[in-house]
Order: structure tokens, then sequence, then C-alpha cells
């Protein structure tokens, strides 16, 4: 499909914070030829293009579409449809579009408790009573729209199907070259695979793996701020609860290379139904003790905030959340 | 709702303990609440939270992980690792919404069928006051 | 999984024990209506021949590829239908059994409720049967040979049951001679004997016996493999002495070098090269290799050219079905100014007091310290034990209290005015030796109970013992002669080097823990490694050998079968995708899981015959790469989607 | 076409599509503008969803604000932590920090003054639009272009090796960093130092002769068509000069008097933040004066920040060329501060060379090789941290609330892009009023448009870069019932 001639490729940004773009960037500095073979049909970043511009493609013209952020307005979900219309590919990029991203944690509260501490809790709020409205008629009685902030942050693939993804936060720059070649090698997996990442998780690739004993039982898990960490050893078996055992490997282990643990931007595997479940239950298992008490201390001091440690980028990927979010139960 | 709500609840029950408890349970004539589904697995230490977490997102109202006793596990010590994750993953439950009496750990004997009817009555009644996991409510405008 | 899943589903009404209380007819209905079910029926009795033959027949009319029936517990009929699947020309693994009679029918009263229960538990059988996949059992057949490490009293005994049952053991002692501890003992109170005799007896009866080979001055350099077919390679290391050697003992006295004489623990020196005491097995001189420094001088005057200092080390492999593990003890050892030990030869051990006692030992058995008898005696007890000093153990060792006193009345029989103090903690001369306590108290022997560590001061020759006897509360202040540490036992010093090796690991003081106490009392977790004595704590050498025979029966139960199978539903390993994070490893208490290479990358890899099949890597593997067969996640995630309709 | 009717003007010039930013234009009965609003539709609630979170998790959760500044937002939240857990990093780790934090301004700086702003001035305004891009520029400067963008991706990866990664760097941690340089590192970064010299005087150079020795170019920047006269603020070290990584806060009145200069910890003294009912974003401004409305003058209490505000505070430099370089400007524009919108690119330059400079002195400065990199915190956190830098596009404020733990309570984030809201719509405002008459926009709108964003270079999403030459605008023409009249594109 991919094959004759060039690649129509299209970008689209959500809820995103921008990295995903320079990481684009990067990548195609990376391997400026690419430019010869992709045709870009829009990329905010860098061309503009309107909503209208879209809408007058054909049906399926674009061949792939890479969207970046969650789903966080109500006018996302209009310009994912759109996009989903007008592409043969829909690809997530990135973990905000793959599964919410950080964005994602405010999923933990309702959208009520966000507007109200960004517009009255702050100790730099003064002005109790006011707060942006979806419709406001201005003095000169104009009425002027904003955008409806969605209850929930969603992942692209809550509200439109998705092709593919690619992983991380930000994919690496190697991680979208290898998924750009993927799709133009036209060899394309099987739908829903995710591009350019590793299939097994970052242990693989760590080059600390190997500074693990055969077994790995833990006395004492420990957060990072009050950890003296041995640069030159494996993060968990120091007690930091690293995910690299559970995250997609494809970043090369960025992060336990300087010594800091993997908070799992490339996401779960294809065997995980629900990532952060899967975190917490390695993490568990580590723990060296029979006794009730003791591996609630252990878990107290290292894992004070299990919902921020295991869903640090897929908490709108947790079916549960989602649901209990939309049947309105506690915490929604 | 007006019919009274019957909470449906999941067992994931050591194949050793809890399952033959709940087998002496049948043989011994004992009656309890019809609310609880066991799924058969063999040794609590097999429960991955993965499968407790899709149980509550498919809408159990109630989960519990039943095993051996301390230092009974026939597995040596697969319930120690059962604890070790359901002491986490209550804590991750609650951060997520879901109040921690729907979610527990039961260490029942394979004698002990009076402990799984007495679990089984206890659940069902603290879940029925708290309600079924979806309440209905407002649905967000996101569908 | 190739095949489009047929699922048959069959719904048992045993008599009315089903029926009674649950809808069939409406659970059948219901049951054929669910995705992938090809068949849905009911029959009166399914375990019965005639509702088995319904399978057998359909699975060949309807070309069903799953089974599922809707009955009594697994426990009860699980095997009868894997049979029946069986003999329908299906794997026995392409069957799930779902439980309708405890689990509904028999504690339920309400029908509509009870059926209902039914169909849901049906409705997630189907689902999960939907995903099932054939199962294989692994084979191996068996080496019907044994290996026994430690060749101390309980391992003498477990090589002679075993070779007694007509099987090949080899007995592989680190030291140069057999007896371990037992041979030092100057009397074994229930036998009425001494230890060295207790010893000679044993090895009396093993040469005896062709069958076992005995490796002294040897230890084991790996095991590979698993029950049934362990690959175990002996590392013999030169004793410099051959079998011609007469025991003349010419060497000896040439010999330049001196050492503390360990089988004396420590009370006197030895040569280099030395027989560790009279009558020990094998009747031959041995050379300390650490010591000895080739200076050559025994070669020189051995008559019959026995030594040959040129000797070097040997392998020797050998493949055994099972493995015994009775590598004993180590007496406590306190370090250097622990209640003034090693700071005069007047504070000493009671393993060390017991040789002194001994009739046959370096003093003939008179108690003589620095070349004088001492009359004031303190025995401070459980030292290495029960928490008493920061480098103790937690646990009671429970040998010492009964061998403390019988010492303590030895040197009463000898010394009838010494004046003995015992300062315990508590004194547990349990079962028959209770006569030895009373018989103490009798004989004058003072007891002081402490709770806070009692202090030694030792200023030259004076030795003063300080203590709060919590019984009047009160300090006292014993000028001793003689301070005698009642130390308890420790794990062997080489115990983790051996567990190391045979992947056994220790509990938390140090011993290693049984399997299972009640169900599997003398195994290690791994399948196939027993373990014999004072290796799972301490014991007495009655107790040790009571031990080594019950390691060697249950040994037995592997050694004696052709074949060994394991267990279906283990854990097995998607290579693609593990990441080799180790994480399963320390899960198995059975020590299957090992990693091994796979093109460059190092994985995990699960030993069939020793994965009990619990299922508890699979839910801890991070990456979803270990799964149990029988419970994978996809199976067990589909059973739980289907859980509500 | 002009009608009565038609009374809303809504223009959505902001490349970054529907929803970052769009400009709507009111018009009075005879079709002149009366009132412009920018609307900034962005929310994700970081300050409410770092409530729970570990303290220390904010140093990796807050760069995702912002993926073209993360590192800003990194430094900000580290520099939070550390007084959040009471621990003082060693010397080496703040000067290392500061080193990546340089390098990450010299490289953003660069990317903004080549293939942002850069097009509008190396190439011209009035260049064709097709020209008016990256290339153009490389066009106009030659082999020198593929040079510093060699140069600038060389600093990114160097970046990468000290902090981890150069987008959402993880290596800062309360107390230090989390790894000390390695010998290869240090070496590398020794043999660059010259190179970002030169990436740095090389800008200044093309920006004096193509840009400066533009008259026209000159004179747009000193126009007062996007003058205001606002409070400045910037982050100064103890001598007044200006400083990316740490010092205090100093405010200077419109005529450049010192009004205020104080520690990060009295921030809530001085600021506080307006809303508007029509964007999500909130506007900062100086308490002590308050809030009056969108205008300019010492009565008003918008502030300004960013590479201008940050000079116009600043007494002087602390490097050698940076110095001559800002002499040099205040003497050009002969007032300071200065109020011209448009000198924002030429104080970011003389930021270039400052941070070059920067980069050199603290590259090689031993300390830098010391392992000692971390103070591991030993008191009780909380209950209160706040952390300050200058982002690239100003003032950036983390203040973060925990409990003994370090659990943290409540988050204040007050982002580099809000401070200068105010004075974006203010000039918005003003171009849409001189430019929008009788019902018609005139073509020089969207130029004016234009160049007032990228003069701040504002990021909405904290990331949001107005890209020049390939903007296209769309006019919709409402009635008063808000029914869309027409619609035409002007750049199609």
């Amino acid at each position: 499909m991919l094959s004759e001639g060039k690649v129509r490729i299209a970008f689209y940004w959500m809820a995103s914070c921008g990295g995903c773009e320079e990481a684009q960037v990067d990548a195609v500095s990376d391997e400026p030829s690419l430019i010869n073979i992709l045709d870009i049909v829009f990329w905010p970043v860098a061309v503009d293009f309107k909503k209208e511009d879209v809408e007058k493609l054909p049906d399926k013209s674009v061949d792939v579409a890479l969207i970046n952020g969650g789903v966080r307005l109500s006018e996302h979900i209009e310009m994912a449809k759109l996009l989903r219309r007008k592409s043969k590919i829909v690809i997530a990029y990135g973990a905000c579009s793959s599964w919410g991203g950080i964005p994602g944690l405010a999923n933990l509260y309702s959208r009520e408790e966000v507007l109200s501490r960004i517009y009255s809790e702050v100790p730099t709020v003064y002005e109790k009573d006011k707060k942006p409205t979806v419709k406001y008629i201005t003095e000169e009685g104009i009425e002027l729209e904003l955008p409806e902030v969605l209850p929930i942050l969603l992942p692209l693939n809550a509200v439109i199907e998705v092709d593919y993804y690619i992983p991380g936060c930000p994919p690496t720059p190697e991680t979208t070259l290898n998924a750009l070649k993927i799709l133009l090698s036209g060899k394309l997996p099987p739908k829903g695979s995710v591009l350019g990442a590793s299939q097994r998780a970052l242990c693989d690739e760590c080059p600390l793996n190997v500074t693990k004993p055969e077994k790995i039982l833990i006395k004492n898990l420990s957060r990072i701020y009050n950890t003296r960490v041995d640069p030159g050893k494996c993060l968990l078996i120091q007690g930091i609860p690293c995910l690299g055992p559970s995250t997609r490997g494809g970043c090369t282990a960025l992060c336990p290379r300087v010594a800091m643990p993997c908070i799992g931007c490339y996401g779960p595997l294809e065997t995980h139904t629900d990532y952060g479940g899967k975190v917490i239950s390695f993490l568990a298992s580590i723990i060296d003790s029979k006794d009730e008490r003791e591996i609630a201390r252990i878990i107290e001091e290292g894992v004070p905030d299990p919902a921020g440690l295991a869903y640090k980028f897929t908490l709108p990927a947790s079916r549960l959340r989602l649901n209990l979010m939309k049947w309105g139960g506690r915490g929604a | 709702m007006s019919e009274k709500f019957e909470p449906k609840i999941l067992m994931f029950a050591c194949n050793w303990c809890a399952y033959a408890a709940a087998d002496l349970a049948g043989t011994s004539r004992m009656k309890y609440p019809p609310n609880l589904r066991i799924i058969r697995v063999m040794c609590s230490g097999r429960v991955d939270p993965q499968l407790v977490l899709e149980a509550f997102a498919k809408g159990a109202d109630g989960v519990i992980i039943a095993g051996c006793r301390p230092g009974d596990c026939h597995y040596i010590e697969g319930n120690y690792k059962a604890l070790r994750r359901a002491i986490l993953l209550r804590k991750l439950l609650e951060q997520l919404g879901v109040e921690s009496e729907r979610f527990r750990l039961e260490w029942i004997a394979a004698s002990d069928a009076k402990k799984l009817v007495e679990v089984t009555h206890d659940m069902v009644e603290k879940i029925r006051k708290l309600g079924p996991i979806r309440v209905v409510g407002e649905v967000g405008s996101v569908e | 999984m190739p095949d489009e899943p047929r699922i048959g589903v069959y719904v048992c009404h045993c008599g009315t024990n089903i029926a009674g209380l649950i809808d069939v007819k409406e659970v059948v209905r219901y049951a054929s209506t669910l995705p992938n079910v090809v068949i849905a029926r009911e029959y009166i009795f399914m375990c019965s021949e005639p509702g088995q033959e319904l399978i057998v027949n359909d699975i060949k009319e309807y070309n069903l590829n799953r089974v599922v029936v809707a009955a009594c517990s697994p426990s009860l009929h699980e095997v009868t239908f894997r049979n029946a699947v069986m003999r329908g020309g299906l794997n026995p693994y392409l069957f799930e059994m779902v439980n309708i009679r405890e689990h509904s029918s028999w504690v339920h009263i309400d029908r509509r409720e009870a059926t209902e229960k039914a169909k849901d538990l049906i409705r997630m059988a189907v689902a999960k049967a939907a995903l099932l996949e054939p199962l294989e059992e692994a084979r191996v057949s068996v080496a019907k040979n044994a290996l026994v490490i430690g060749g101390g009293a309980a391992g003498i005994r477990s090589a002679l049951d075993l070779a007694r049952a007509g099987f090949n053991v080899y007995l592989v002692e680190r030291k140069p001679t057999l007896g371990g501890h037992t041979a030092r003992i100057p009397l074994i109170r229930y036998l009425g004997i001494r230890g060295d005799e207790l010893v000679k007896s044993a090895i009396n009866e093993l040469v005896k016996i062709p069958n076992i080979k005995a490796y002294v001055n040897s230890e084991i350099d790996s095991v590979e493999g698993s029950a049934g077919n362990f690959k175990v390679k002996i590392r013999i290391k030169p004793r410099l002495v051959n079998s011609k050697c007469t025991l003349c003992g010419e060497c000896v006295k040439v010999c330049p070098i001196e050492v503390p004489n360990e089988y004396e623990y420590g009370i006197v020196k030895r040569k280099a090269i030395y027989i560790p005491f009279e009558g020990a097995y094998p009747p031959i001189y041995a050379i300390d290799l650490e010591a000895c420094t080739k200076c050559g001088e025994c070669v020189k005057v051995c008559p019959v050219g026995a030594i040959d200092l040129s000797e070097q080390e040997r392998i020797e492999e050998v493949e055994v079905g099972a493995i015994i593990l009775a590598t004993g003890y180590d007496p406590y050892d306190p370090e250097k100014g622990e209640l003034g030990y090693g700071l005069s030869n007047k504070v000493i051990t009671l393993f060390q007091l017991h040789r002194l006692l001994d009739e046959r030992g370096v003093t003939k058995g008179r108690l003589v310290v620095n070349g004088s008898v001492p009359r004031r005696i303190a025995f401070i007890s459980c030292i290495g034990s029960l928490r008493t000093t920061p480098r103790s153990y937690k646990f009671c060792s429970r040998m010492c209290c009964s061998a403390m006193l019988s010492a303590a009345i030895k040197i009463l029989e000898q010394i009838p005015d010494a004046s003995i103090y015992v300062l315990h903690k508590d004194i547990r001369t349990y079962g028959y030796d209770e006569d030895i306590y009373w018989a103490a108290l009798e004989k004058g022997v003072r007891f002081v109970r402490y709770k806070e560590t009692p202090e030694v001061e030792v200023q030259g020759e004076d030795i003063r013992v300080y203590v709060r006897d919590i019984t009047i509360n009160e300090y006292l202040e014993i000028p001793s002669d003689l301070v005698v540490l009642v130390v308890g036992m420790a794990p062997g010093k080489y115990m983790r080097q051996i567990l190391d090796v045979i992947k056994v690991s220790c509990g938390e003081e140090g011993f290693v823990n049984e399997a299972h106490l009640k169900l599997r009392p003398v195994e290690a977790p791994s399948r196939g490694i027993f373990l014999a004595g004072a290796v799972t704590g301490p014991k007495s050498v009655i107790e040790s050998i009571i031990h080594g025979s019950a390691a060697a029966s249950r040994a037995l139960s592997i050694i004696s079968k052709d074949l060994i199978t394991g267990e279906a539903q283990i854990a097995t390993v998607n290579e693609d995708l593990c990441s080799g994070c180790r994480i399963c490893i320390g899960m198995c208490p059975y020590n299957a899981i090992s990693l091994k290479q796979v093109n460059g990358r190092t994985i995990a890899s699960v030993n069939p015959l020793l994965c009990a099949a619990c299922g508890t890597c699979a839910a801890a593997c991070p990456s979803g790469a270990m799964q149990q067969r029988g419970f994978k996640d996809v199976q067990l995630i589909a059973q739980v989607r289907a859980f509500r309709g | 076409m002009p009608s009565l009717r038609m009374r809303k003007i809504v223009v959505d010039p902001i490349t970054r599509l529907e929803g970052h930013g769009r400009i709507v234009a009111i018009l009075d009965e005879r079709g002149d503008c009366i009132r412009a609003y920018l609307q900034v539709p962005e929310l994700r609630g970081f300050e409410k969803f770092l409530e729970g979170r570990p303290a220390e998790d904010a140093a990796v959760i807050t760069p995702r604000i912002c993926g073209v500044c993360p590192t800003a937002h990194h430094m900000a939240s580290t520099k939070a932590l550390d007084d959040l857990f009471h621990v003082d990093p060693p010397i080496a780790a703040k000067k290392i920090r500061e080193l990546a934090y340089n390098i990450f301004m010299l490289e953003d700086h660069a990317l903004h003054f080549y293939v942002l702003a850069g097009p509008d001035f190396i190439v011209g305004p009035e260049a064709p639009r097709e020209e008016r891009n990256i290339i153009g520029v490389l066009k106009k400067v030659g082999a020198l272009g593929y040079k510093i963008i060699s140069i600038r991706r060389k600093l990114r990866k160097l970046n990468e090796k000290i902090m981890g990664r150069t987008i959402h760097p993880p290596f800062g941690r309360p107390g230090g960093i989390s790894k000390p340089l390695e010998p290869e590192v240090i070496k590398e970064l020794r043999d660059s130092v010259n190179e970002a010299i030169e990436l740095a005087t090389t800008t200044h150079k093309v920006f004096k002769s193509i840009v400066l020795g533009d008259p026209s170019i000159y004179k747009l920047i000193a126009s007062d068509a996007y003058r205001h006269e606002t409070y400045y603020m910037g982050l100064v070290d103890d001598k007044n000069r200006l400083n990316f990584y740490d010092g205090k806060l100093r405010i200077v009145d419109p005529r450049g008097r010192e009004y205020a200069k104080f520690d990060v910890h009295e921030y809530l003294n001085y600021v506080a933040e307006h809303i508007e009912p029509w964007t999500y974003i909130k506007f900062p401004y100086l308490k002590t004066v308050g809030w009056k409305g969108f205008i300019d003058g010492p009565d008003s209490g918008i502030l300004c920040v960013a590479p201008l505000a940050r000079l116009n505070v600043s007494d002087s430099m602390a490097t050698p060329m940076a110095q001559q370089a800002f002499e040099e400007m205040y003497e050009t524009l002969g007032e300071k501060p200065v109020h011209y919108t448009l000198a924002t690119h030429w104080a970011r330059v003389i930021e270039i060379i400052y941070a070059a400079e920067r980069i050199k002195e603290l590259a090689e400065d031993p300390d830098i090789e010391s392992r000692e990199v971390l103070n591991i915190p030993t008191k009780t956190p909380g209950p209160t941290g706040i952390g300050v830098v200058e982002a690239p596009r100003g003032v950036l404020i983390h203040h973060y609330e925990s409990d003994e733990r370090g659990i943290l309570r409540k988050a204040n984030l007050l982002v580099a892009t809000q401070w200068n809201a105010a004075r974006i719509n203010m000039s918005i405002d003003k171009a849409a009023r001189a430019l929008i008459r009788g019902g018609e926009v005139r073509e020089g709108l969207l130029n004016m448009i234009e160049m007032a964003f990228r003069a701040y270079d504002p990021c909405h999403a904290c990331g949001t870069h107005a890209l020049p030459g390939e903007l296209k605008i769309i006019v919709e023409l409402y009635n008063e019932k808000g029914e869309l009249l027409e619609k035409k594109y002007l750049r199609d």
C-alpha cells in the first residue's frame, strides 16, 4: 500500500505537551532523507492547516496519521473522528495518545475538582468566584465559546479505532524511525500492534540487568529521594521501584542509565491486560517478608502512591478506573 | 432500583483449601447466599492483580482471593505472595475508587467450610450495604 | 490456536442431587447459546459409563475439540472425564469441569438462583475452555543411584539404608574421615556407647556393602539436572597418602608443621600429616593441604612409599536420581572476647570440655586446665542460641542442656568437691534427659537463672563471672577456675557453599527449611533433594539417625521408579518475550527456574520436572512471558470477563 | 460587504489549530474593531493531579507540561524539591544543573531564532511567504545555517548524556543529581564549548548584519506598534546580573526603577492571578499594584517576563561578550527599560551569548568533575517547597506543599507563558483595533499578529510555537445572532 511513490502522512496533536513534536523533529534531523519519501499533508508544529482543509480531503486519502496527545477537550473527539475518516492508517503516537499519558493522572480526580483547584484553590487566586465558561457573553454582548473540558481524559482508542501504537513519552527518535521504516516497508504487522519499540520488557536492553542476582527478593522498598543509588547497579535490587521489568523496551533504558528508575513511559507489553496491575504484582511479589505488618510497612515506605507509580502513563487505559468514572462511582 | 440489590462476588479459590472448603460446604449441605462465583486456581499465589482489576472492571461487586492459612500452603509459600500482592492491591484499589471492603484476602482451610460460608455471608451483607459497584450516576459526555 | 473451538457442554443431573434444585433443561438451553458451543446435553449421571460414552461419541460425531462437564467437584471426577475425553481422541487437558453440585445445588435453596449460578459458572468455563491447549507431562528416566552429601551419623545411615535397598550410593564427605561430630562424643547416653564406637560399627557395616562408594576429602563441584536425573561432579581433593599406608606413624614424627587439632576442637595441636582419631575411616593418614609445605620429610621416612605429594585433584562425574543432604552443623564459634572466650584458656566451650573429659582424649579424661585441677567451675549456657549474644541465633539448640549437665556430673565424679555453677536462661533437658537434671541438682550443681547475658572478666589468672540471678534478683560475682561456654549448634560453615551448588535455599537461621513439615518433612523444596540430620536444625545423634533413615526411604520413592513424570499444568516461558528480568526465579520455592542463554540473550527457563504447577511465577512475571499452562492469563481473563454475561 | 450587523470576527492565526489559541475581534456598528480577545483553550490540571504523588515524582511529572521546555520545568521542580526536602545540593551538582540548563537555554533560543522568528528578520518581513521559513533562512545564511543546526543537535545530544534525556529529563533529584558526569562526557563538553561560543557569536553577527543592517527592520523593532509600558520581572544574581538558574526575583517599574527584589519564597506577596471567563489561561499580575484590566502603565499590575524583561531588570551581564552586546542594545534603542516588544528578539540573541559564555565557564570548572553530586535529605520533608528558574519564555515558579512523608498535598505552578498572556492580549488588541476598520480586515493584520506572537514565543500547551510563513488565516464573519455570514481565507 505504501510502497508506491510518496507516503501521504499527517501529524496531529491533542492534549499534549509538544514533546512528541520535538521528538519527531529530532527523528527527522537524524534522518533527513525521510523528507523525500514523506509527503506531509499536515503537521501543525511546522505546517499550518485547518479543520476545513482536512474536511475537504477525500476519505482515506491520507496514508498514515500520527496523532499524539490525549483526548481532553470535546473538539479532540471531532478531530480524531475526522482524521480516522480521512486516513487509511491511524497511529497513536506517544504515551498520551496511546494510554492517556501523564495528563491522564487527572482521572484520579473529577473534572470539577481539577477546575476548582486551578481557578479557586491555588494561593495566587483571590477572585474565588471566577471561572472560565464554555459560553460567555462579553460586555459587548458577543458570545465567546471555549471547548468543553471532558469529564475524563481518554486515550485515542477510546474514541476511534487505532491501527498501531508508537509508545514513549516521547518516543525516542530511534523508535520513531523504526516505526516509520516498518510503515514504509509495507510489511504491516497485525492491527493493534506496537511499532518501533521492543516486544520485550526494558530489562532485556538495560545495561544494569546483568548486575542482578539470580533471585530478587527485597527487604525494603525505597523512594528515590532518600536513597543513595549505586549507578552501576540495577535499581530494583537497590529497592527502588523501577518499572523496567514490566515496561516495554525500546528507549535503551535512558533513565536507568543515569541511575533513575524506569517510570514506565513505554507502557504495557502485549500480554498485559492491565499494566498497573502487573506492576504492583511484580513489585509486591519480590518483597521478602511473610509478616503482614512488615509487608505493609515496606509498601508504605516504598510505594506510598501505587496508582501514581503504576499508572503514571496509563491511568486512562485502566478499564476499571474508566468504568468507575463513567458509572459515576466514588471519586468520579 | 426497587429490586433488592444482589451483589455479584467473584472468588479466586486455591484448589487445595478454599475450593475444597466449598466442596465440603456442599457435601455438608451448608447453606450460603448464591452471590458467589468461584474460579479455581491451583494456588492463591497464581492470582495476578490484573485478574482482580479485570473482575472489578467487569462489574464484580466484590472479589475474594482465598488461600491456605499461613504456613499451610500446598506450594510452600504461594499464599504469602498472595498476601504481599493483596496488601499493595488494596491500596491501589482504594486510589482507583474501589472501597476496601470490596476486596478481601481470606485464609480458608480445606476443612473450614464454616469459614467459607461465614465469609460469603459477611461479604454479601457488607456489599449490599455498599451498593453496586456501578452507581447509576451522571455519565460524562464522552461517548 | 489453529483450530476453531468446538465445545461440547454436558450437564449432569446427578440423579436429583443437581436436577432436584437446578433447572437443568434451562441450563442446557442456555449453554447451547454460548459462543463456540456446538452441542449441549444433559444426562442423569455423567460419570456413569453411558454418560462418559456420550462424550466419547460426541467428540467424534460433532468433531468437538473441547469438552465442558458441569457436574460435581473436580476432586471427584476430573480424572474420570479427562480419561473419557482421551478416549474420544482428544488431549485430556482440553477439558474443563464446572462444579454445580457442591458449589450450587447443595448449598442453595432457591431454584432460580441456583440455576442462574450454574449458568454463570458454565459460561465462565466455556469462555476458558475455548482457549485451552493440549498439554503433556514431562517424563524422565531415573538414574537408579543416590548421592549422600555428608558422612556423619545421618548421612551414613541414609547411605546404608539406600544401599541395602539395592541402589548405588555415592557418599561424599568434605573431611578426610567419616563420622562427623558424632565421632567426638565421649558417650551417647541413650545407647550407652561412645560416639567413635557408634561410627566404627556403622563403618564396619558400610565397608561390607559393595554398592556404597565413599568419597572423603571431597566436595560437590556442581549439580545439574533434576529429580530422577542429576548430573553431579564430585571434586576429590588429593589426600597425598594412599592405601598402602600402614599407620606406622613414622611420618608424623618428622612432620615439622603443627596446627590446631580440629578433632579435639583445637585444644591440642596435630601435625600436617595426621589421622583424625584412632579408628578413623579410611584407616590411612591424611595430609592437611592447607598446612603442608610439601617439605618432603614424610616421603623420605615412609617405609611403604604410601605418600605421593604430587597427587592431583580429580573430578568424578556421577548420575543420581536423588540427593540426600546431610551436611550437619557446626558448633557455635564464639568470637574472641565474647564472654571472655579466647582471652584465657580457662574459658572453653562445652565441645572442648567434652574432649577433656574423654578417657581416650588428650588428658585421658582427667580435667586439668593449665596444669591444675579446677575447683570452681561456671557453665554459661545458651551461648549462640536464644539471642543471648548479638551474634546468637534465636533457636534453642536443645542438645546442650543435657550435654552440659552430663559433663557437670562427670566432673563431680572425679572432683567431688568442685563447686559448679550453671548459669542458664532455661534448662531444657527434654524427654528422658530430665533424669540428668535431677541428678545434677542432687549432686549439688548450683543453678542460676539469668536474663541479661552474664559477663566474664578475665584478668590474668583471675576469672570472674558476673550475673544477675533473676530468681533472687541479686547480682552475683562468681570467681572461677574454669568457665565453660555452653555453645549451641549453628548451621555448618560450608552450608552456604553447598546450598549454592545444589540450589537449595536456607531459612532465616541458616538451616534448610523442609518443603512442608507435615506433607514433606524430610524433603527440600526442590524435588529429588532430601534432608537428613542437623542440616534442618539442631538434632541429637539418635534423631539424626532416624532422620537419615527417613530421608532414605523418601529418596527411594524416586529412585525405585523407572520413570518420573512432572506436572502438566506447569509454568512455561515464552522465550521471545522474556526479558531475563529474573523476578520469577525468586518466586519459585522449588528452584525450578534458572537462567539460560538463547541467541546471546539471558532468559528464564523452567525445569518441567521441578515445577510443581502453582503458577506463582506466572502471576509475578512482569512481562507476561511466564505463563502457567492450563491457567494462562488469557484463559483466566476470559473466565473473569465472562463473569457478568 | 461590510454590514452593520457584522459583530464578530474569529481569527485562527495560531498554527496549533483550533483549541490552542484563537482570536475573536468584536466590531461596532461601523465595523471597527472595539476589542479583540485571545482565547487559550488549554487545560490539563497538573496542579490537581500532583496531589497525592510523592513529591520527588514532581520532577518527572511536571516536565510533561511542556515538551519544548521540559528542562525548565524539571529544574524549577528539582529546586522546589531541594527546598521541600530541606537539602542543599553539593556545589558540583548545582554547577552541573546550571550547565545543562544553559545548554538547554542556548539550544532552545537558537531554535527560536533560526526556525521560528529568524525567517521574518533574516529572510525579511517583505519576502515572499514561501521563502519565509527555515529553508529560506538556510538559503540566506548558507553553509553557516547548516553548521548551526548541527551544533544545536550536538548540544542536545550532549545534554542527553548529562541529563539522561533531552525531552523530559530525569536526572534532577532533591539534593543534587542522580549521577556524576563521566570523564568522557566532560571531555566532550569541553571539546564542544568553543562551538557553543561560535554558535553564539555567529548568531550575534547574523543578527547585527542582517537585521540591524536593514533600516526597515530596525524601524519595525523600534516602532510603537508593540510598545507596552509595563512592569518587568526576572531573576538576577547578587550583583543584579541575569541568571537563568538561580537568584532573586527583581521587578522594575515601567520607568526602570527597582520596584521590588525578593526571594521566590515571598512570591505570594507580590503575585496574584486574574481569571477571565473566556479563556482557560490565567493572568498573573503584580498584586501590590492590582489588576486594572488589559492596560499598561505604572498603575496596571501587568508584568512582562522573558528575554527582554530579564535584560530590563538586570544592571549588567555576568559575562564579557554578553555585557558588550547588552550595552550596545540599550545604547541603540535609547531607553531602559526597553518597551518595544520586538526587541525581545535582540534580547534573546544576547542571552544566547550569555548562555554560551556561561557554558564555557561551567564546563571548564574543575568542580563538575566531582563524584559528590548528591546530598541525601535527612530532615522531615515539607511543608513547603518553592523553586524558580528562568525558562526561555520567562519566570517559572513551582510551589509545592507536602505532608511530613513528602506526599504532595497542593501544587501551584506559574508557567512562563502565563505572565505574558496579558501583554500578548494587549498587543493583539492593539493590532486588531488599528487594522480592522469598516468591517474590513486589512492584509497587514496577519503580519502584526504573527510578529507580536513570535516575539513572546508563547507556549500555550507550554508548547505553542507559531511558525511563520505558513499561516493561513480564516476570517469568520458572524451576525449579531451568532450566525455565520461569511468565511474567507485570507491566505489560501
